[in-house]
C-alpha cells in the first residue's frame, strides 16, 4: 500500500500517526485518570464516570455562553475558568455522592458499580430534563482551534497539543498529590490498611471523600477538555465507558504509572490498526487484544506482587 | 437477612415450604392467571419479560450463589436468539419469497450487502435439530472458553465484570460491522414460519407463552437442582471462602466455569424464546446496556432467590411499560432510584421483603439462636477491603459483614 | 535426604520465594517423618505462614522443591495437593458462615470432589455417620443444624478443624490453632489436637509457647525467611542465636 | 395557539368528486364529520369517533436515539395541531396517543403492537432509525397499520403499510454527486460512514454511481457508532488526498470528526479536500457547533433556510410552538408531512380504512409542503426535489444547488446494489 508514496510523504504520515497516536494516549489517559484514582485507591468502581465527565463538559457550555454574552472580551481564556470550575462542579457532586452513596457500600464492590450505573442513569436525564436531549456546541476560543503547520504535509492540531499538554500537568498534579502531599499519604494509608490507619488518627471518612472527590474532579476536568475534540449530550458520557475501564484494568488498578503505561499501549496498538485496518475493525481487535492480555495476565500489565 | 433467603435448611426436601408455596403461586400466576385475563398482545408482552427471567435465573446462580458477577449476559441471549433467527430467517428465505433479489433464497440483508452465497456456517441452520442444539451449544461453548481463561487464572470480582462487559462491547461492534452476515444494527427481522406453522399469529403467541413458561419452570427445576445439591453448597461456599474450598479439596474454577456455563445456557434459552416470541433479534441485547439491565432484573427479585428472579423481571419490565407509557421523561430516574435503592436498601431484592414480612414468623424465631460472643478481635482483624487484590481472587459479592 | 527414604513424609529443599526481590522464604529445607508434629516458631515476619502456603500451593514458591510421598506438590494446584493428602487450616478461622456446621463438614467430606461428583452427591447414612462421628470429636454435636456464622470464635476454630479431620489427611497443617482462644477454649483444643495429631504428620505454626511445649515433637525456627535453628523444644530454647533474635526484639 | 396553517394539501384531488363545496378552495375546508358517518368511513374498527380520529406518535423520547426524534416529534404535533385548527380530518379532531420507543427495537415492535391493537389508532407516524422500522415493519403489515417514515434511508423496501417521506438513498445521493463532478471538478472520493447499514449502503450507491462517471474511489472506511477518534482516518484522507470527503458520520460521532477535522487543519470553507454529507442536519450543526463545519456540504432535499412562502409559514409555525431557538433539519420537515399526507390520503379515500388510504395515497400531491411540491409515488416513497446547501458558521445552510426536477424514489436501483 506504500508503493504509491515518496520517502517523505512516508516519513510525514508516519509522523503524523504517531501525533495522533499520542493524542488518543492523551485522550485515554485523562479519561482514565479520575477513575483510576477511585478504583486503584478505593476498589470503587463508578459507572457513572463518564456522567462526571459530561457534567465537566456542560459546565464548560454554560461557562461559554456566559463569557460570550457578559465578558466577551475575555473569551480567550475562559476556557481555564470553565476546566477549574468543571473541577470543583464533578468534584463537588463526587464527594456528595461518596457520602449518600458510596461509603455505605465500600465492602461491596460489586454493589456499587450497580448503584452508580443507576447514578449514571439518573444523572443523563438529568442533563436531558435541564440541557435538552441534543447535544450543545460548545464554542471554543479561537486560538484553541485549527493547526500549527510544521511542513506542508505535517500538521499539529492545537487542541492535540491543548489535550497532551493537561494530561501532563493533571497527571503531574495527581502524582504530586498523591506521592508527595499528605492527603497523598493518607490515602496510601487508608488503603493498606484502614484499621491502622484510623487508629493513628486519620478521619478515613473524610480521606474516603475527597479521593472519591478529587478522582470526579479530574473526569470533571477530563470531560471540560473533551468539548474540543467530542460531543457533549446526556448520553456522551457512555462512548467513554469500556474504553476507560479498559485502561484502569489493562494498567494494573493500583498503579498511576501502570495506567499510563496501559492508556500509552492501548492507544498506540489501536491507532496503529486504524491506519491499516477499518476502524471498526481496529477498534474489535484493540479490544480483543487488551481482554486476551488481561486473561493471560489479570492482574494488569504493572501490578506488584503481593503476599496474599 | 440473608439466613432466611438463604438456602433455609437442605436437610429438608428438594423446595422448602416458603418455596413451594412461592413456586405454586408463579405456576398459578404464568399458567392460569396470566392467560385468562390478559389479550394475546399483553400475553405475548409477559412472555417478552419472561424471557429475560431466565437470564436473571442463571445470574441468581452466578451471582447470588456464585459471586460471578457478568456483566455479559446479553451476550449469551443474544447468541441463543441470532441461532434462532438463523434459522427462521432461512426458513423464512425460500427461494420464492425472495424472487426480486439478485440471488433469491438468501436472507435479504445478504442480498443487500452483496454476499451472493449463503456462508458457510449458516448452512446448518437449515436443520431445526441443529438449530435446537446450537441454540445451548454455542453459548455454552463460549461460555466455557471464557470460563476457562478467566477463572482458571483465578480473574474475578470486578474485573470479571468489568471483562465480561467488554466482551459485549466488541460483539456488539462485530455484530453491527459484519453485517452482510448478521444484519448488522437492524438485526434478522422479519421472521414468519416455524416449521411452516406461523409464529405471528396469536394462537402461536400463546402456544409459545406457554412453551416459554414451561422451559422457564425447567430452568427453575434444574437451578433449584444445583443449589440443593452440594455443587449449589459449594457455590455459597466459595463466594464466602474461596481459599477454604480450595483446600478443602476442589477445584473452584471448575465449579464457577460450569455455573457460567449454566447460566449462559438459561440466557440462551430465554433469548432463543425471545426471538421466536418478538420476532427478530438485533444486537441491542447484546451490548452493555441491556446486560447491565438483566442484572437489575435479579437484584430486584433478590440475587439469591430463583423465584425472585422471575418476579424481578416480570415487575421491573411491567415498570417499565407502565412507567414509559405515562411518564416517558420519568422512567429514567425510576429506573435508576431502582438500583440504588436495591442496593442500598434492599440487597435481597424481592424475596428478602417476601422473606422478612411474608414467610412464616414463627418458624424464623426458632431458627435464629443469639450468636454468642466473638472473643478476640486479634484474631479476626477486620481487613481492609482489598480493592485490588491482584488477580481478584477475593470473594467476589462478599456480603453485608 | 530424598524422596527414597521411607521415613520421611515430606522433604522440603531449597525452598525460596521472592516478592518483587524480598525473600519472604529463602532456600529453606525441611523434613517431615510420619507421625511427626513439627512446630514451625519464629518472630513476626519470619515466613512461617508463607512456608505453610508454599507447601499447599497457595503461594507459588520461586525456586526449590516440596515432595510429599514422591510427589512434587509445587507442580500442583492446590486441589490436587489437598486429594495427594495434604489439609490445611488457616490462620484466621476459615469456616462457611453461611452453611449450617453439618453441611460445612459434609463440603469437606472427601467425596463429589468433581462437579458431576458434586452434582450428583447424596447424604448417605455413611456419610452422616462420619459427620455426627467428626461432630462428637470437635464438640459441635450439639451445633450441627446451626449455621456457623453464630458459632463462636473457638468453635469456628475447632469446626475447621473437623473440616480437615474429615479429610483425613496424612499431613496436616495449622496456623495458630489457638490464637485468641479463652484458656477453656485452649485447653480443650490441646486435647483436640493431641487426640487427632496421633496417627499422621502435623506442621503447627504457633506462638503460644506453653502450646508449643505440650504438642511438638520437633521444633523449627525460622528468622527471616531462613531456618535458624531445629531441634527439640528444650535444646531450641538453649540455642543462643534463638535467644538473639527473641530477645532482640 | 398555532398560527393561520398553509393551505390544505391535495385539494384538487379531493374536490374532483366533490363539486358541492367550490367555496372550499377561498377557504380553510370545514368538512362536517355529519357528512361523513362513521360507520362508513370506519368498516375496520379504528379508534374513530363521530368528533374524534386518534392516530399515534412513535418515536424515541428516551435513549440515545431522543436527540434525533425530538424534532420529528415536535413537527408531527405541529402539524396535527393545524390540522386541527382547520376542523381536522372528516370533520374529526385528531388525538394522537405518543409512545416512547425509548431507543430500543423491541420496545418499538411493542409499543407499534401495542398502538394498532390495543389503541386501534388510524395511522402512525413514527420512528427514525432503520432498526426501528425494521422491528415495526412486521407488526404493521400483520396488522395492517400504516406508518408514516421520515427519516431519509438506505431504500431497500417497499412496503404496502409505510409511507416514506423522507428520501431512499438513490435520490439523495445521485443528484449530490453529479453536482459536486459538475460544478467543483471533483475527481477522486473517500467514503467514510459509520458502521451500519444505512451508510454502507450508500456508500455503495455512491461507490457505483462514481466508478460509473469513471472516477475513483480512493478509500472508503467505517468506524462503530459513537466512535470518537478520527485522527487515523483523517491522517489517511491526508495521504491520499481525495478531492472530495464524503461522510456518512452519524450520532456523537458527527462532533468528534468534525472538530477533530477542522483541528487536523483541513478547512473546509477552502474545499481542498471538499467535504460532503448526507447526515448532517441543522439539527446535527447544533451539537457540532457551526463554526466546526462551515464551509461543509449537505446533499438533502430540505433546509431550513429555503426561500418560500410555505417554508417560511411553516418555519414560523414551528418556532411559535417550540421556541425561536429551535432550528429544523430535513428530517423534521419530513415528519411534517406525515400528518398531511395522511389527512390527504384520508379525504381522498373518503374513509379511515388502511386499504383505502393506500389505495389513495399514489399520486396524492402537496404543493404546501414546506420543501415544495412533493408527491406520492406508486412505491409509497415521494417525489422530491434534492438540494445542495452550504454549512454556514451561524448553522445554516446556504442553498448551492436545486434539481431542476423531482427526482424520482427508487428504492431497488437497478445497477446500484
Amino acid at each position: 500500500m506504500f508503493a504509491d508514496y515518496s520517502w517523505g510523504e512516508l516519513g510525514s504520515i508516519f509522523a503524523m500517526q504517531g501525533f495522533a497516536g499520542l493524542i488518543l494516549f492523551s485522550v485515554f489517559v485523562l479519561m482514565a485518570l479520575g477513575l483510576a484514582i477511585i478504583f486503584g485507591q478505593m476498589g470503587v468502581i463508578n459507572m457513572a464516570h463518564g456522567e462526571f465527565m459530561i457534567l465537566g463538559a456542560y459546565v464548560t457550555y454554560l461557562m461559554s455562553g456566559l463569557f460570550q454574552t457578559w465578558l466577551p472580551g475575555l473569551f480567550g481564556i475562559y476556557f481555564f475558568v470553565a476546566m477549574a470550575l468543571a473541577f470543583v462542579v464533578a468534584g463537588a457532586l463526587g464527594m456528595v455522592v461518596e457520602w449518600a452513596l458510596i461509603r455505605r457500600l465500600y465492602h461491596r464492590p460489586l454493589d456499587t458499580l450497580l448503584a452508580t450505573w443507576g447514578l449514571s442513569l439518573i444523572l443523563q436525564q438529568t442533563y436531558r430534563s435541564v440541557f435538552g436531549a441534543r447535544e450543545v456546541g460548545v464554542t471554543v476560543p479561537s486560538w484553541m482551534m485549527g493547526s500549527l503547520p510544521l511542513t506542508n504535509m505535517i500538521e499539529v492540531p492545537i487542541s492535540g497539543l491543548f489535550v497532551m499538554v493537561l494530561t501532563i500537568v493533571i497527571a503531574a498534579g495527581v502524582y504530586l498529590l498523591l506521592y508527595r502531599s499528605q492527603w497523598g499519604l493518607q490515602v496510601r494509608a487508608v488503603m493498606a490498611n484502614r484499621t491502622m490507619a484510623e487508629a493513628t488518627g486519620i478521619n478515613t471518612g473524610r480521606t474516603d471523600r475527597l479521593t472519591f472527590g478529587i478522582g470526579c474532579g479530574v473526569a470533571g476536568v477530563a470531560g471540560s477538555a473533551f468539548t474540543m475534540i467530542g460531543s457533549t449530550g446526556p448520553t456522551s458520557g457512555q462512548l467513554y465507558i469500556v474504553d476507560t475501564f479498559l485502561v484502569v484494568v489493562f494498567g494494573g488498578s493500583a498503579s498511576l504509572l501502570g495506567t499510563i503505561a496501559s492508556a500509552f499501549t492501548i492507544s498506540q496498538t489501536q491507532s496503529f490498526l486504524e491506519f491499516f485496518l477499518s476502524g471498526s475493525m481496529a477498534k474489535v481487535l484493540t479490544l480483543l487484544a487488551v481482554v486476551g492480555v488481561l486473561m493471560l495476565r489479570p492482574q494488569g500489565l504493572f501490578t506488584l506482587k503481593l503476599r496474599k | 437477612m440473608r439466613d432466611t433467603t438463604l438456602a433455609a435448611s437442605p436437610t429438608r426436601g428438594f423446595l422448602t415450604r416458603t418455596e413451594l408455596a412461592g413456586a405454586a403461586i408463579l405456576a398459578i400466576l404464568i399458567f392460569l392467571v396470566l392467560p385468562a385475563i390478559l389479550d394475546p398482545f399483553r400475553l405475548n408482552l409477559y412472555g417478552k419479560y419472561l424471557t429475560y427471567a431466565f437470564v436473571a435465573v442463571g445470574l441468581v446462580l452466578c451471582w447470588g450463589a456464585g459471586g460471578i458477577l457478568s456483566l455479559g449476559q446479553g451476550v449469551f441471549f443474544g447468541l441463543g436468539g441470532y441461532c434462532m433467527a438463523m434459522f427462521l430467517k432461512l426458513e423464512a428465505s425460500t427461494p420464492e419469497a425472495t424472487a426480486i433479489q439478485s440471488t433469491p433464497g438468501i436472507p435479504d440483508f445478504m442480498d443487500w450487502n452483496q454476499v451472493t452465497a449463503l456462508p458457510w456456517w449458516w448452512e446448518p441452520f437449515h436443520s431445526l435439530t441443529f438449530t435446537l442444539v446450537a441454540v445451548v451449544a454455542v453459548p455454552v461453548a463460549f461460555a466455557f472458553v471464557i470460563g476457562m481463561a478467566m477463572f482458571r487464572r483465578r480473574v474475578g470480582g470486578v474485573y470479571f465484570s468489568i471483562i465480561t462487559q467488554a466482551i459485549a462491547a466488541i460483539l456488539t461492534i462485530l455484530i453491527i460491522g459484519q453485517q452482510g452476515y448478521t444484519g448488522g444494527v437492524n438485526g434478522i427481522t422479519d421472521l414468519r414460519t416455524l416449521k411452516g406453522w406461523d409464529i405471528r399469529t396469536d394462537d402461536a403467541k400463546e402456544v409459545l407463552y406457554l412453551v416459554n413458561g414451561v422451559l422457564l419452570f425447567a430452568c427453575l427445576g434444574i437451578a433449584q437442582f444445583i443449589r440443593r445439591s452440594k455443587a449449589g453448597r459449594l457455590l455459597i461456599a466459595m463466594r464466602d471462602r474461596e481459599d477454604r474450598v480450595r483446600f478443602s479439596g476442589y477445584d473452584v474454577a471448575a465449579f464457577k466455569i460450569f455455573v457460567f456455563c449454566v447460566g449462559a445456557a438459561f440466557a440462551a434459552i430465554g433469548g432463543a424464546m425471545f426471538t421466536l416470541q418478538v420476532g427478530f433479534m438485533s444486537p441491542s441485547f447484546v451490548g452493555i446496556v441491556p446486560s447491565i439491565e438483566m442484572v437489575i432484573f435479579c437484584a430486584v427479585g433478590g440475587r439469591h432467590s430463583i423465584l425472585g428472579a422471575v418476579w424481578g423481571a416480570l415487575l421491573v419490565n411491567l415498570a417499565k411499560t407502565g412507567f414509559s407509557e405515562s411518564f416517558p421523561e420519568l422512567w429514567q430516574f425510576g429506573l435508576g432510584g431502582l438500583f440504588i435503592a436495591v442496593v442500598l436498601f434492599f440487597p435481597e431484592g424481592l424475596a428478602g421483603l417476601w422473606n422478612r414480612h411474608v414467610a412464616p414468623l414463627p418458624a424464623r424465631l426458632r431458627r435464629r439462636p443469639v450468636p454468642p460472643q466473638v472473643p478476640s478481635p486479634a484474631a479476626a482483624p477486620k481487613k481492609p477491603m482489598p480493592p485490588a487484590s491482584p488477580a481478584g481472587t477475593s470473594p467476589a459479592a462478599a456480603p453485608a459483614e | 535426604m530424598s524422596i527414597e527414604n521411607p521415613r520421611l513424609i515430606l522433604s522440603v529443599e531449597d525452598l525460596t520465594v521472592s516478592f518483587d526481590g524480598f525473600k519472604a522464604v529463602d532456600g529453606l529445607n525441611l523434613y517431615i517423618a510420619p507421625n511427626e508434629c513439627r512446630v514451625i516458631i519464629g518472630p513476626n515476619g519470619a515466613g512461617k505462614t508463607t512456608v505453610l502456603d508454599l507447601i499447599c500451593g497457595r503461594t507459588r514458591a520461586t525456586s526449590g522443591s516440596v515432595e510429599f510421598k514422591g510427589m512434587e506438590l509445587l507442580k500442583m494446584r492446590e486441589d490436587q495437593i489437598v486429594h495427594a493428602g495434604v489439609g490445611r487450616k488457616f490462620q484466621t478461622p476459615s469456616v462457611y458462615e453461611d452453611l449450617t456446621v453439618f453441611e460445612n463438614l459434609e463440603i469437606s467430606y472427601p467425596r463429589g470432589y468433581s462437579v458431576f461428583g458434586a452434582l450428583a452427591f447424596r447424604r448417605t447414612a455413611e456419610v452422616r455417620e462420619r459427620i455426627e462421628e467428626v461432630a462428637e470429636v470437635i464438640f459441635l454435636s450439639d451445633h450441627l443444624d446451626q449455621k456457623s456464622a453464630h458459632l463462636s470464635h473457638g468453635q469456628k476454630q475447632w469446626l475447621e478443624i473437623g473440616m480437615l479431620l474429615i479429610q483425613d489427611p496424612q499431613l496436616l497443617m495449622l496456623d495458630e490453632p489457638v490464637a485468641g482462644m479463652s484458656v477453656a477454649e485452649r485447653v480443650k483444643t490441646a486435647e483436640l489436637l493431641n487426640r487427632i495429631i496421633a496417627d499422621r504428620s502435623v506442621i503447627v505454626v504457633e506462638h503460644d509457647m506453653k502450646f508449643v511445649e505440650e504438642i511438638a515433637t520437633r521444633v523449627t525456627v525460622l528468622h527471616r525467611g531462613k531456618l535458624l535453628a531445629e531441634g527439640s523444644m528444650a535444646h531450641v530454647q538453649a540455642d543462643p542465636d534463638v535467644i538473639e533474635v527473641y530477645l532482640g526484639h | 395557539m398555532p398560527p393561520k396553517p398553509p393551505s390544505p394539501p391535495s385539494r384538487r384531488s379531493f374536490l374532483a368528486g366533490s363539486a358541492a363545496l367550490t367555496a372550499a378552495l377561498f377557504l380553510p375546508k370545514h368538512l362536517k364529520a355529519a357528512d361523513f358517518p362513521t360507520a362508513t368511513v370506519n368498516t375496520t374498527g379504528l379508534a374513530v369517533t363521530d368528533t374524534e380520529v386518534t392516530v399515534g406518535i412513535l418515536h424515541s423520547v428516551t435513549g440515545t436515539m431522543a436527540i434525533s426524534e425530538t424534532g420529528s416529534v415536535q413537527a408531527e404535533k405541529l402539524a396535527i395541531a393545524q390540522i386541527n385548527a382547520q376542523g381536522g380530518v372528516l370533520g374529526r379532531q385528531i388525538k394522537f396517543i405518543q409512545e416512547d420507543g425509548a431507543s430500543d427495537w423491541p420496545t418499538f415492535a411493542e409499543k407499534a403492537r401495542k398502538l394498532l391493537v390495543n389503541d386501534k389508532v388510524a395511522s402512525v407516524m413514527g420512528c427514525w432509525t432503520s432498526a426501528s422500522r425494521k422491528a415495526v415493519l412486521p407488526v404493521f403489515e400483520q396488522h395492517n397499520g400504516m406508518l408514516y417514515y421520515p427519516t431519509f434511508y438506505e431504500g431497500l423496501e417497499e412496503s404496502p403499510n409505510v409511507i416514506y417521506t423522507g428520501q431512499e438513498a438513490t435520490q439523495q445521493i445521485l443528484a449530490g454527486l453529479d453536482w459536486v463532478t459538475q460544478t467543483k471538478g471533483a475527481k477522486s472520493f473517500y467514503l467514510l460512514g459509520s458502521d451500519y447499514i444505512w451508510p454502507r449502503t450508500s456508500n455503495k450507491i455512491a461507490r457505483k454511481h462514481i466508478e460509473k462517471l469513471g472516477l475513483e474511489v480512493v478509500g472508503e472506511e467505517y468506524y462503530p457508532l459513537g466512535h470518537t477518534q478520527f485522527n487515523s482516518v483523517i491522517n489517511k484522507i491526508k495521504l491520499r488526498k481525495p478531492d472530495v470527503i464524503y461522510a456518512i458520520v452519524v450520532g456523537g460521532s458527527n462532533v468528534a470528526f468534525y472538530k477533530q477535522l477542522q483541528a487536523a487543519g483541513i478547512d473546509l470553507t477552502r474545499e481542498a479536500p471538499l467535504l460532503l454529507t448526507i447526515s448532517v442536519t441543522e439539527d446535527e450543526i447544533l451539537g457540532i457547533g457551526g463554526e466546526n463545519i462551515a464551509g461543509a456540504y449537505a446533499c438533502m432535499k430540505y433546509f431550513q433556510s429555503l426561500d418560500n412562502a410555505n417554508n417560511a409559514a411553516f418555519v414560523q409555525a414551528f418556532k411559535e410552538m417550540w421556541g425561536q431557538d429551535i432550528v429544523i433539519g430535513d428530517v423534521t420537515q419530513a415528519a411534517y408531512l406525515g400528518p398531511w399526507l395522511w389527512k390527504a390520503a384520508v379525504e381522498r379515500a373518503g374513509s379511515f380504512d388502511i386499504d383505502r388510504i393506500r389505495e389513495a395515497s399514489p399520486g396524492i400531491e402537496m404543493d404546501t409542503a414546506p420543501e415544495g411540491y412533493v408527491k406520492v409515488h406508486e412505491n409509497h416513497h415521494l417525489w422530491s426535489k434534492t438540494r445542495v446547501g452550504r454549512a454556514m458558521p451561524d448553522g445554516q445552510y446556504e442553498v448551492v444547488f436545486e434539481t431542476a426536477e423531482l427526482v424520482e424514489p427508487d428504492p431497488f436501483p437497478e445497477g446500484y446494489q
